[in-house]
């Protein structure tokens, strides 16, 4: 039954991220917003790949082959890809959140409003 | 050697992006030449496949890292479990456009952006923006396809926000970044869902697997709607003024070309991933098309309106560019509808195939002179220093070479015959009426909208009486720019003048390979 | 507009739940029953192989000679993804040094770098500094165990550079790194694109077979061939081929890419 | 070269010789350069008043840029209301952005329960 919340940590961390995406204003709290709902996905794909107490996959020094559970090894390369993907994100969104401060003196969103000769 | 050449095209360019540092360390002249060339090199293999696979109508696989990259499936297993390229009529077709508008974009950018440490990194991102979108256009694994959105979308945001000086840049390389990121998450949501289902990420394994239930009707919403605002359609399309007006005009011709591989990405996954229209299946496709339908006429309606009263050359040019994709969006998703009707495709023989032809034909026009006018926009803003029209007037006198490739992009855009505008509207127009008439009524009406808000642009910056005091940066246009705006003006009127040339040996077998014609 | 597209989220977040729910209960094999036939537990006695993941499981560490089966997904079965993530941290350093460029060039690297030891604002004492330099050597060291026992220990090109680059962000702090920002960025540049060379380089050197392809495998055990057979076995450094090699030129891309990062944010950050 | 575009004949019914269409345009031009030389009026002559583009009347030298930024106030002015809303939408807004980006997942999300899609 434990493993029920797994998934509804999934959908709850998604769906906080989403709202915060929706209300917040501040810049830099976006991308805290983004980061949040990036986790839950890596989350989602962590939970597709438990084996009941199966031990990571890895050989050195594993116990004997008898009664040897594993866990899937895809899904956890596919994160490694996606936690370096997400702080290439992360680090750029900061970058530029950081040259908008130095250019408009302002991270609010309903400041930061389109160009000015607009239409 | 010539099997290897699918991994080749993706991976010559990437060598040359890393060395690109060390390169540009020695001398700049030698990165302008070593990019040259590669970017030749890269067309050229392009050009190659187009008789193999176009017109022969072979099918490249590719198993990167497998002892016979040949052979997808192995013997003893009935699933592929290594990365597989594969090149078909309609990603050739996409690859050949990233080609033409990369190479030119580069030869325009050699004069235009000012030669300095920064060009390095200039050269290296654009660069690894044309590799994101080969990938793009190549992989048959969704979690590559992924990796290759997100290296696009990472070097496109960095470029929009090129100019870190100015006001409005940074802002708005953070509004594509966010864009992005969101649209990117849903896709791997989607892919997340469908590696449950099927314990793969090979496109044609999963097609063969399906069972569309409702989780695989999840994973479709969770990937198209992302891509579709990727590519810029209504309602998500926003952030396309915002961003175009703002990068540097030869980003935002790249950047048209960046959102018509997302385009791809919707077709292909509305094709080969969830399923032939043609064997049926679970879906109903007749909605899907429609979907895409309202998308594609809110799109160009909503887009030309908007552009009508710009003042701003660039955000005029970047509503097109919105209002654009609604023709293409229109053309596939008709296909799609009257392909799922149940008269044993008939009618898709008659006119929905044309439909599909016209829309796909219409992503090459619209590459090339939208690209054209960005290209153009660009010298404009140079010249005066402002992007408002009204503080625009009398380039003629000066850059003639750049009104008439402007006069030649404006009317392509608007649809007149001579050029390829026309050639691929005019198939989107008889086949879409034969469908239903008033969409064919809307998309002419759009065009002659599109023709209008042109006009306003060449009276204010080409016409009036030549000011010297309103000129800002007078240097003439040079080689490289002319260049690049020529070649595309060939194109433009080359394909306008020859459609056949092209319908026949590209756009068709795009069309065979997405949809087995009955 | 808000409140419609608040529920809109509620019922994405309801459609996510249901759907996940009716996935499959955590812990079961992939996919709906009817996909994939046999229920096994234990590893070796699931008959057939249903799915991608069974057979990394039975024949990754054979057929790639690496007892981690993950970093053999990562750099051998899946090895084109691993070159465009490499890829997408290239983007990255490069992007935050192009878009940082004017700023620090504006502020002069040289004038207001903060001089040797002991000029920090506030006077970083002797211990602090001196401390700090070993403790680099410390971290170094273990950053490169990760780095080259990427595929029997948990660990690899990525992990290894990662904490191979917080000793870099230690030296900052203790102004030990702060003389001479545009040559120290050369420096690591030019590494970082070293790397990633040799990463690439690797795939076309095995492009005979296909690119990326682990060709040095099950090879002469002098050139990290050594064959490894099915279950636990205590590890043998020179066992996975091309996978050591590719973790080495990961790890020195990330190092020296998020050194970059960490160089460049530091300067620009500086007196405001 | 010459063949009849086949493909758009076929489905567009249109008959497309584009060479033809060349020639035509070059002849059209040639008579018209022919024909001109004798009948145009020909007492223009060049760098006098008449060079100068009309003026409505005031002598005073035409050196403002034609502006054109309102050309189309007239088709804004009558679709008042629908321009309203729509530029409502284009504020740059990014908390917009997102709302519509939900909206649109959740309106198919909707279609898909109702068995539509």
């Amino acid at each position: 039954m434990t493993d029920f919340f797994l998934y509804v940590t999934v959908v709850l961390l998604i769906f906080f991220g989403m709202v915060a995406l929706i209300y917040k204003r501040n810049l830099i709290k976006i991308v805290i917003a983004l980061n949040i709902i990036e986790a839950g996905i890596n989350l989602l794909f962590i939970a597709l790949a438990y084996r009941p107490n199966g031990t990571a996959p890895i050989f050195t020094l594993a116990p004997a082959l008898g009664e040897l559970k594993m866990v899937l090894p895809t899904p956890q390369a596919l994160i490694l890809t996606n936690i370096v993907i997400g702080f290439g994100t992360t680090a750029l969104m900061l970058t530029l959140a950081i040259l908008t401060y130095q250019n408009n003196h302002t991270l609010d969103i309903r400041k930061l409003r389109g160009v000015e000769n607009n239409d | 050697m010539t099997d290897h050449i699918p991994v080749l095209i993706i991976a010559l360019p990437l060598l040359t992006a890393f060395i690109l540092p060390i390169v540009g360390m020695i001398n700049t002249r030698l990165r302008n030449i070593l990019v040259f060339l590669v970017i030749a090199a890269v067309n050229l293999m392009l050009i190659s496949l187009v008789q193999r696979v176009s017109i022969g109508g072979e099918v490249l696989h590719y198993v990167v890292g497998a002892a016979d990259p040949l052979q997808v499936i192995r013997e003893g297993l009935d699933f592929p479990i290594r990365i597989v390229l594969k090149i078909d009529g309609f990603s050739l077709f996409m690859a050949l456009i990233s080609g033409v508008i990369t190479f030119v974009v580069f030869l325009f950018s050699l004069s235009y952006i000012k030669e300095g440490e920064r060009k390095n990194y200039y050269q290296l991102l654009m660069l690894l923006i044309f590799v994101g979108m080969l990938g793009m256009e190549f992989t048959n694994d969704l979690f590559n396809f992924f990796v290759f959105l997100e290296i696009l979308s990472i070097a496109s945001a960095a470029l929009v926000a090129y100019r870190t000086d100015r006001k409005h840049p940074p802002y708005a390389g953070y509004k594509y970044m966010l864009v992005s990121a969101i649209a990117t998450s849903f896709l791997l949501m989607g892919i997340a869902l469908c590696y449950a289902q099927y314990g793969s990420f090979n496109i044609d394994y999963i097609h063969g697997m399906m069972k569309y239930t409702l989780l695989d009707k999840m994973a479709l919403v969770f990937m198209l709607v992302p891509l579709a605002m990727k590519a810029g359609a209504i309602p998500m399309h926003m952030w396309v003024p915002d961003t175009y007006s703002e990068a540097p005009a030869p980003i935002s011709a790249l950047l048209k070309t960046a959102s018509m591989a997302s385009l791809y990405g919707l077709f292909r996954l509305s094709f080969s991933l969830f399923g032939n229209p043609l064997e049926g299946g679970g879906m109903n496709y007749h909605t899907l098309g429609w979907i895409i339908i309202v998308m594609g006429v809110l799109s160009m309606f909503v887009g030309v309106t908007m552009a009508l009263v710009q003042n701003d050359v660039k955000r005029l040019m970047a509503y097109h560019a919105v209002s654009q994709t609604g023709y293409m969006l229109l053309g596939v998703g008709v296909g799609i509808a009257v392909h799922a009707q149940a008269d044993g495709g008939s009618a898709f023989k008659l006119f929905g195939r044309v439909a599909m032809m016209g829309g796909i034909f219409h992503m090459m026009n619209h590459a090339f002179y939208k690209g054209l006018l960005f290209l153009t926009s660009g010298v404009m803003a140079r010249r005066f220093g402002t992007r408002d029209l009204n503080r625009m007037v009398g380039l003629a006198h000066r850059d003639t070479f750049t009104t008439v490739a402007f006069v030649i992009g404006a009317l392509a855009i608007a649809g007149i015959p001579p050029l390829n505008g026309f050639s691929s509207k005019i198939l989107l127009y008889e086949s879409v009426y034969q469908f239903s008439p008033l969409l064919s009524i809307i998309a002419i009406f759009v065009s002659v909208l599109t023709l209008a808000s042109f006009m306003k642009v060449f009276y204010s910056a080409f016409m009036g009486p030549e000011r010297k005091d309103m000129i800002i940066d007078a240097t003439p246009v040079s080689k490289g720019m002319i260049l690049g705006m020529s070649i595309l003006c060939v194109l433009v009127v080359g394909f306008g003048l020859f459609p056949d040339l092209v319908v026949g040996t590209i756009v068709e077998p795009a069309i065979e390979s997405l949809v087995t014609i009955l | 507009m808000r409140l419609a597209s608040f529920l809109s989220l509620v019922l994405i977040a309801a459609f996510l739940f249901v759907g996940i729910l009716r996935l499959h209960p955590v812990g079961e094999p992939l996919g709906n029953p009817d996909v994939f036939k046999d229920r096994g537990d234990a590893i070796t006695d699931i008959k057939n192989v249903d799915t991608m993941d069974d057979y990394y499981l039975r024949n990754g560490q054979t057929e790639t000679g690496s007892n981690n089966l993950v970093a053999s997904v990562v750099f051998d079965y899946r090895a084109f993804d691993t070159l465009g993530e490499a890829t997408v941290l290239f983007i990255v350093v490069s992007s935050i040094s192009m878009l940082f460029f004017t700023m620090i060039k504006r502020k002069g690297p040289e004038t207001s770098g903060v001089s040797r030891i002991g000029e920090f604002p506030g006077g970083v004492s002797r211990v602090i500094t001196f401390g700090s330099f070993l403790l680099y050597i410390l971290i170094i060291t273990f950053g490169i165990y990760l780095v080259v026992h990427g595929h029997l220990s948990p660990g690899g090109g990525f992990q290894g550079g990662a904490v191979m680059a917080s000793a870099t962000a230690l030296l900052l702090i203790s102004s030990l790194m702060t003389r001479n920002v545009q040559k120290t960025k050369k420096i690591f540049s030019f590494f970082e694109s070293l790397g990633l060379t040799l990463f690439i380089g690797i795939g076309f050197v095995g492009i005979g077979v296909s690119f990326l392809s682990n060709f040095l495998a099950n090879g002469n055990p002098l050139l990290f061939g050594k064959a490894i057979a099915f279950g636990p076995n205590p590890g043998y450094l020179v066992s996975a081929g091309t996978l050591p090699l590719l973790s080495l030129a990961i790890g020195m891309e990330v190092f020296f890419g998020l050194s970059i990062i960490l160089v460049t944010m530091y300067h620009a950050a500086k007196d405001e | 070269m010459f063949t009849v575009e086949k493909i758009f004949t076929q489905n567009t019914g249109i008959i497309w010789y584009p060479l033809l269409l060349v020639a035509i345009f070059l002849l059209l031009i040639c008579i018209l350069w022919i024909w001109g030389r004798y009948y145009f009026r020909n007492d223009y002559n060049k760098n006098t008043a008449q060079v100068k583009p009309f003026n409505s009347g005031n002598l005073d030298e035409i050196n403002y840029p034609i502006r054109s930024g309102n050309l189309y106030w007239g088709f804004k002015k009558a679709l008042e209301s629908y321009f309203t809303f729509i530029e409502s939408l284009h504020k740059g807004d990014l908390n917009d952005y997102m709302v519509w980006l939900f909206l649109s997942i959740g309106v198919v999300l909707l279609l898909v329960s109702g068995g539509l899609l």
